[in-house]
């Protein structure tokens, strides 16, 4: 089977939260499964679009999806959950609607993609690349607390989404048990980040993350694993500032979960884009053993 | 037989005592509007409609027919419609299989609480036989019987069979 | 010699008449209608000339058949019935045929209208023309009654109908009678204490000469009909013999099993696992704890019989009854058979658990409980011995948050209801938290507050305003814990602002759900229930405590959320009912039952008995009946009705193949007439 | 097997544990069988087996004239034996007062039945005595079991009306078709009631349609597809389509096969909380 992969804004190549994208791409060289580019993708619709204009970010959204049929892919990963979420309420939108159905073919001059499957990357690597990982594992972080941080994207809407319990996600920890680690069980696995206001209301953020951060280093967090750009953002590059504001020391790497499985494949720190976070991520790479 | 103009649906609706009929005398009750081209026969239980029922309403010249009684674990008699439901399993495909088109006979599950799923259904039964046509084809046989055409009211005495009174 | 039908069309005022051309329907059923010798309108047909007007046709025209084409047959099928009755005509003779609920009030174009009343008409005087007269079935009554569950449902249905000079046989599935009533601590709208005014009640009960008590007992199974009834009852094993124990308490005090999670205490307080499980249980004489106790644990692993373990027979030993003690291990569940003329279902509810919302923790929180749980911590006899301590570590709680319709109206969590007794509850929780703890603060997040009862506006009123309660409009989104604090994370939707309190307990004011076996006790007694799985009244206005099974009789929670008042109202007009009931010797019945086709030899039924009725028959009301010759020889087998318990549903008469089984009042005859009248205009 | 079948015949009617054989006897041609009713165990050799045995002998279970004759034993093949199975599911004989002499069998006609092509039960599924080999009954898939139906239910509404219409318009209204069923077995059939008269019983097409849907349903989760109806009628319509059709819904609807365990409740006086209902509004 073949998985069209849609990096989208955010993780591609060049792109703010790149190493995201490079992780997961190595990672899947390793253990699968294999992922493919989709041909001239474009802008899944989120952010701005989707706040102004609901036709334009469904019709943006669902082009993506007609591509990936029309390369016959039946399925998609979409690792940015923005993504993964904008493609699924858009198909949704698409089903639900006939006569949005029928607008949103005019525009993209292709049928819509009401098929194919997309998943966010834990749902790939928990149905396609576990065994894998048991299998290809050279290095276990033993000792390593991980805060799993799910965020908000991830899993709701839940009656559209339907993946994992909205309130007490367990794939993220499933997949760090399996490389060694140590999930903690913490408050605050899908709480939300402030993503939306990161621009606008930084002061919002600020307070949302704190409260975060506080959380998982009460629970003894040595390390909070996400799989959301956004989250990764809000969490690393502000830390210094939440830090000063709160006048409260953490220092905990943010991680992306790709990059905790690449460290237990063995590869290289600063191939996995290790090197490109804003809190110094060697404590995370030495506990590798 | 039907008017060239304007056709007019001819359907007759067997609905249980506790449930559809009670939901349609609640559409009364609330003066919801519905087409007029229905006619009720009340049983019991949906259980207790015989097969025979249905075909003999064909023969009286219906265009259509509905079966309606309670929703399943509603039944008034606990399990009447689980065993109505297993009957027209059965019963419907071998109609279909003879060429009647499933439009021309159909169930539901209307409880007495739902008037509006009463009107809602039995109008939607009547326009989709309205788009059907007359049943002709169950007319033309009909119209071979030695006493000439089956169509309209013929006095019970003469169908029934001798009246030993 | 035909029938002589009589057609009346009822105007119904003008309900009728203004969308039906009711001369017209009349003219037409005696001009056109064969074996209608009479036709005519009135304006109000169910009225006392109305009623008079049939009384005196029927007598004038020789009717021998009746069609009143009027309102639905559920309003007055019997109005006219009865008065047909009062001539001499038999009651079944007489139909109904529905032209305004389902004609003059569903078309508007009287043309229409008017066709379609004659073509319904029409119908049903083919029908009548076929019906035959029928006589109402006598059957005899058990004059006693059971009543089901022991909460305060039960114990006023049985004290109510015992009074009456009735035998009651209530059966009780917990080791005592008392039900959630006895957890409560103070009830609203006077705060008297909920144990001081039930166990007068229950010692009443374990008194009365009219009423028999079986606790630890589960109704296993009921055959039968209204005023016969035939009932298995298990009284289970519960180690101790009821009639030498004398309750002195010496087992429960030896027993070594003392942490044992107590369930009248909501799991906050412990038992033994010889135990009652409250000091005025009634029968205040113990139970023991199979699954606990050591010697039961022992024989298990074992596989021996429990009286052969000699782990720990303590309680045994210490049994003051000589010679024989009230303490046996091999005692065994035992089946009562009884017979009973009525029913009445109390078997109460069930507490949502709080364990269904992830977003308030899903239980992991000790300090996040229950109404319920709360009850208890406020009640004198409770754990904590009414002090409002958190059940984490004991310490009294100085911020506390309430939250209501914890699922209630929340489709998504399977209650998409509201459960009535929350607003109320949870005033009285902020109230009595207040009177215990002078310096906490009480918050109390709410959709809307629906107090409506007598004395209840004023009582919630009270909380806010004098006891000093903070209510939220608005719903909490998240509880975590943060060192020992539990951050409720709320919304204020009348500031329009996020809410963030830090709180020491939250208690959650828990939906009030149908029982987890109510679908087995509703199958068990063959009666219906509702989409939440609580029990239906027959009718939802008029006829409230009756079930869809004739001579059963619903009480309290069971049938819906209900607080202590309205439950007792409706016990006891359950009470009512079943007295009303057992008053007569006999009881009538409609006789529209099933009954298959006896003829002469050689024949003798064209039943060819393959008894696919006996299976379909949700009664059980279909036997077998040998037909047999002189010398005593089979000839056949043939299908028999039994009239007591068939309730006429047709289900046997749709089976039948060969149409041996028919249905009186909707006879193979009556519906042919009936479908073969169908003329469309 | 002849021999076989013979001896055990005359052995049953010898220690008298049976009165009668209801068995397959030389027809007038050697392409022909009859059935035969043997009484006495001199004429066992009047019994045969063969491929030209394709009559389902069951339905002598049901006639006063050979039930006279006292307890049988009857020679059945694996379909005829499911037959069995129903009857004794709905109380027309006991298990005790018939004998079974089971055939195996590879399938009998010339050229071979329509309902052999899909057998699955070469081998009786109930018998007291085995006559011929036990086989083994490798059940076959269920689209394989129906396939003769594909062609017609992949005719268009209006062809299948035509196609029925053409075929009841043939029925004389004989009643072979319920007479030779051993499932038929009602004392009086509906047909016959006549207060009321739900189906015109006189020959010609008005009712054609309700006698030839009521009869297939009647049969509906009971019929294991014997097709004696299809063979014995005069004007050749095809009855047994109806009845399998039936046989394919109850089976798809309520997994249910008659005549095949005999543990299984009936098909058609039970139901499922589950069962379908994706036809009801």
């Amino acid at each position: 089977m073949k998985i069209g992969y849609y990096p989208g804004c955010a993780i591609t190549k060049g792109a703010t939260s790149e190493e995201y994208g490079t992780s997961v791409m190595k990672v899947s060289e390793v253990i699968g499964p294999k992922i493919e580019e989709i041909p001239d993708w474009s802008c899944c619709g989120a952010s701005s679009a989707h706040a102004t204009n609901h036709k334009l970010s469904t019709a943006l959204s669902v082009r993506n999806l007609s591509l990936a049929e029309q390369h016959e892919y039946e399925e998609i990963l979409a690792p940015c959950p923005m993504c993964s979420q904008r493609l699924i309420i858009s198909q949704k939108d698409v089903q639900d609607d006939d006569v949005l159905k029928r607008e949103v073919e005019d525009a993209i001059e292709m049928p819509c993609g009401t098929n194919v499957k997309v998943s966010n990357y834990l749902e790939i690597i928990k149905n396609y690349s576990m065994d894998e990982i048991k299998q290809k594992i050279k290095k276990t972080a033993k000792g390593l607390k991980v805060a799993c941080y799910y965020g908000c994207l991830l899993v709701r809407p839940p009656k559209v989404l339907k993946f994992d319990d909205p309130e007490d996600p367990q794939s993220m920890d499933e997949i760090v048990r399996a490389i060694g680690a140590e999930p903690i069980d913490w408050e605050f696995k899908t709480n939300c980040c402030g993503g939306g206001f990161t621009l606008s209301r930084p002061d919002v953020v600020v307070k949302l993350t704190n409260d975060i951060l506080e959380g998982a280093q009460e629970a003894g967090a040595h390390a909070i694993a996400v799989a959301c750009p956004m989250c990764h953002a809000n969490l690393d590059m502000r830390q210094k500032k939440i830090e000063k504001e709160y006048k409260r020391k953490y220092d905990i790497p943010i991680v992306y979960i790709s990059e905790l499985i690449g460290l237990a494949l063995g590869l290289g720190a600063i191939g996995l884009g290790l090197d490109k976070h804003f809190v110094d991520t060697k404590s995370v790479v030495d506990a590798y053993t | 037989m039907s008017n060239e103009t304007t056709f007019e649906p001819r359907i007759v609706a067997f609905l249980c005592n506790w449930c559809t009929y009670a939901g349609a005398d609640l559409a009364g009750t609330g003066r919801k509007q519905y087409q007029a081209n229905v006619r009720i026969i009340k049983l019991p239980c949906t259980g207790g409609i015989d097969p025979l029922f249905l075909i003999k309403a064909f023969e009286r010249g219906a265009d259509g027919i509905l079966v309606s009684g309670c929703h399943p674990g509603d039944c008034h008699y606990n399990s009447g419609n689980y065993h109505a439901r297993r009957r027209w399993n059965v019963f419907k495909p071998l109609l279909e299989f003879c060429g009647i088109n499933p439009d021309r006979i159909q169930f539901s599950w209307i409880s007495a609480a739902e008037g509006g799923k009463w009107v809602e259904t039995i109008n939607s039964v009547i326009d989709a036989v309205r788009v059907l046509g007359p049943f002709e084809g169950y007319q033309k046989i009909n119209a071979i019987g030695p006493e000439g055409p089956g169509e309209g009211f013929a006095p019970s005495s003469d169908t029934t069979g001798c009246e030993c009174k | 010699m035909g029938k002589k039908v009589g057609v009346f069309v009822c105007h119904c005022g003008t309900n009728i008449s203004a969308t039906v051309d009711v001369e017209k329907v009349a003219e037409e059923a005696k001009k056109k209608y064969p074996g209608v010798s009479y036709a005519t309108t009135y304006k109000y047909m169910c009225s006392d000339p109305g009623q008079k007007l049939l009384r005196d046709k029927i007598k004038e025209e020789g009717l021998t058949g009746v069609v009143v084409a009027a309102c639905s047959p559920k309003m007055h099928e019997r109005t006219f019935r009865n008065a047909a009755v009062k001539t001499g005509l038999n009651p079944y003779q007489v139909e109904v045929s529905n032209i305004r609920e389902q004609c003059s009030w569903v078309h508007q174009d009287k043309a229409v209208g008017t066709e379609k009343s004659i073509d319904l008409v029409r119908m049903m005087t083919e029908k009548t023309r076929k019906d035959t007269s029928l006589d109402a079935i006598k059957v005899p009554v058990t004059k006693r009654a059971l009543v089901i569950g022991g909460g305060i449902a039960g114990i006023q249905a049985a004290l109510d109908i015992a009074d009456g000079g009735n035998e009651v046989i209530l059966v009780e599935k917990d080791a005592s009678i008392g039900g959630h009533m006895a957890q409560l601590s103070e009830t609203f709208p006077t705060l008297d204490c909920s144990q001081c005014i039930l166990t007068p009640r229950m010692v009443e009960v374990a008194q009365h000469e009219n009423i028999k008590l079986y606790t630890w007992s589960q109704v296993e199974s009921v055959g039968g009909y209204i005023g016969n009834f035939d009932v298995k009852i298990r009284k289970k094993a519960r180690a101790v013999d009821l009639d030498l124990c004398t309750g002195c308490s010496s087992c429960w005090q030896v027993c070594p099993s003392k942490k044992i999670k107590s369930e009248f205490d909501t799991e906050l307080g412990n038992r033994t696992a010889i135990y009652i499980p409250f000091p005025q249980a009634i029968p205040s004489k113990p139970v023991i704890d199979k699954e606990h106790c050591l010697l039961y644990r022992d024989a298990r692993k074992k596989n021996i019989p429990p009286e052969d373990s000699k782990v720990c027979r303590k309680c045994y030993d210490v049994c003051p009854i000589a010679p024989v003690k009230a303490i046996d291990y091999a005692q065994e569940d035992e089946i009562v058979e009884v017979k009973v003329g009525a029913i009445v279902v109390a078997t109460g509810y069930k507490e949502l658990p709080n364990n269904v919302y992830g977003e308030y923790g899903k239980g992991k929180y000790q300090d996040v409980i229950t109404g319920l749980q709360f009850e208890r911590l406020a009640s004198a006899s409770g754990p904590t011995e009414g002090e409002i301590r958190r059940p984490s570590d004991g310490k009294e709680p100085e911020i506390i948050v309430f939250i209501q319709c914890v699922g209630s109206r929340d489709p998504a969590k399977g209650c998409s209801y509201c459960s009535k007794t929350c607003c109320m509850y949870t005033a009285k929780h902020a109230m009595l938290y207040k009177h215990k703890v002078h310096h906490g603060h009480a918050f109390v997040f709410y959709i809307d507050i629906r107090c409506a009862g007598k004395n209840y506006e004023e009582f919630s009123l009270r909380a806010i305003e004098e006891e000093g309660a903070t209510y939220l409009r608005g719903r909490v989104s998240r509880i975590y814990k943060k060192g020992e604090k539990l951050i409720v994370l709320g919304a204020d939707t009348l500031t329009g602002s996020q809410v963030e309190i830090e709180a020491d307990m939250v208690v959650l004011a828990s939906a009030m759900k149908a029982q987890d076996d109510a679908e087995v006790v509703a199958r068990t007694l063959s009666i219906q229930y509702d989409k939440d799985r609580f029990f239906s009244e027959l009718h939802p206005k008029l006829r409230p405590v009756e079930s869809s099974n004739a001579g059963i009789f619903l009480a309290g929670a069971c049938q819906g959320p209900k607080d202590i008042p309205e439950t007792v109202a409706q016990a006891s007009g359950a009470a009512a009912k079943v007295m009303a009931l057992l008053s007569s010797d006999e009881l009538e019945r409609e006789p529209v039952v099933a009954k298959v086709d006896r003829l002469p030899p050689p024949v003798f039924s064209t039943c060819i008995g393959c008894f696919y009725c006996q299976r379909v028959c949700p009664y059980g009301a279909i036997e077998q009946e040998d037909i047999k010759a002189r010398d005593g020889s089979v000839i056949k087998t043939v299908a028999r009705v039994n009239e007591g318990l068939c309730q006429g549903c047709g289900l046997c008469a749709a089976t039948c193949r060969s149409k041996s089984v028919e249905l009186a009042g909707f006879s193979d005859e009556q519906v042919y007439a009936e479908i073969n009248s169908v003329e469309f205009n | 097997m002849i021999e076989a079948l013979r001896k055990k015949a005359e052995e049953l009617l010898k220690n008298k544990t049976v009165s009668v054989v209801f068995g397959y006897g030389e027809g007038s041609t050697p392409e022909r069988t009859r059935p035969v009713f043997i009484t006495k165990p001199e004429e066992v050799n009047k019994l045969t087996w063969n491929k030209y045995c394709v009559y389902n002998l069951t339905t002598y279970l049901k006639r006063q004239e050979t039930r006279k004759l006292g307890k049988p034993a009857i020679v059945v093949k694996g379909c005829d034996a499911r037959t069995l199975i129903v009857l004794m599911k709905e109380s027309q004989i006991k298990r005790e007062d018939v004998y079974i002499l089971g055939v195996s069998c590879d399938g009998v006609g010339d050229p071979l039945a329509e309902k052999c092509k899909a057998c699955d039960v070469h081998t009786p599924r109930i018998y007291d005595d085995l006559i011929g080999e036990k086989g083994e009954n490798k059940e076959l898939p269920f689209d394989e079991r129906y396939a003769e139906l594909d062609e017609y239910e992949n005719l268009s509404e209006k062809e299948k009306w035509e196609f029925w219409q053409k075929q009841f318009e043939k029925c004389i209204k004989c009643y072979a078709c319920s007479n030779i069923c051993p499932l038929c077995f009602c004392d009086r059939c509906i047909v016959e009631k006549n207060q009321p008269q739900w189906i015109d019983p006189s020959a010609h097409a008005r009712g054609n349609l309700s006698w030839n849907v009521t009869r297939a349903y009647h049969l509906a989760g009971r019929c294991i597809n014997c097709e004696e109806c299809q063979r014995v009628c005069p004007v050749d319509i095809p009855l047994n389509l109806l009845n399998k059709k039936l046989a394919k819904e109850a089976e798809k609807n309520f997994n249910y096969r008659p005549g095949y365990n005999i543990d299984d409740e009936l098909a058609m006086s039970t139901y499922n909380e589950k069962d379908n209902q994706d036809f009801v509004r």
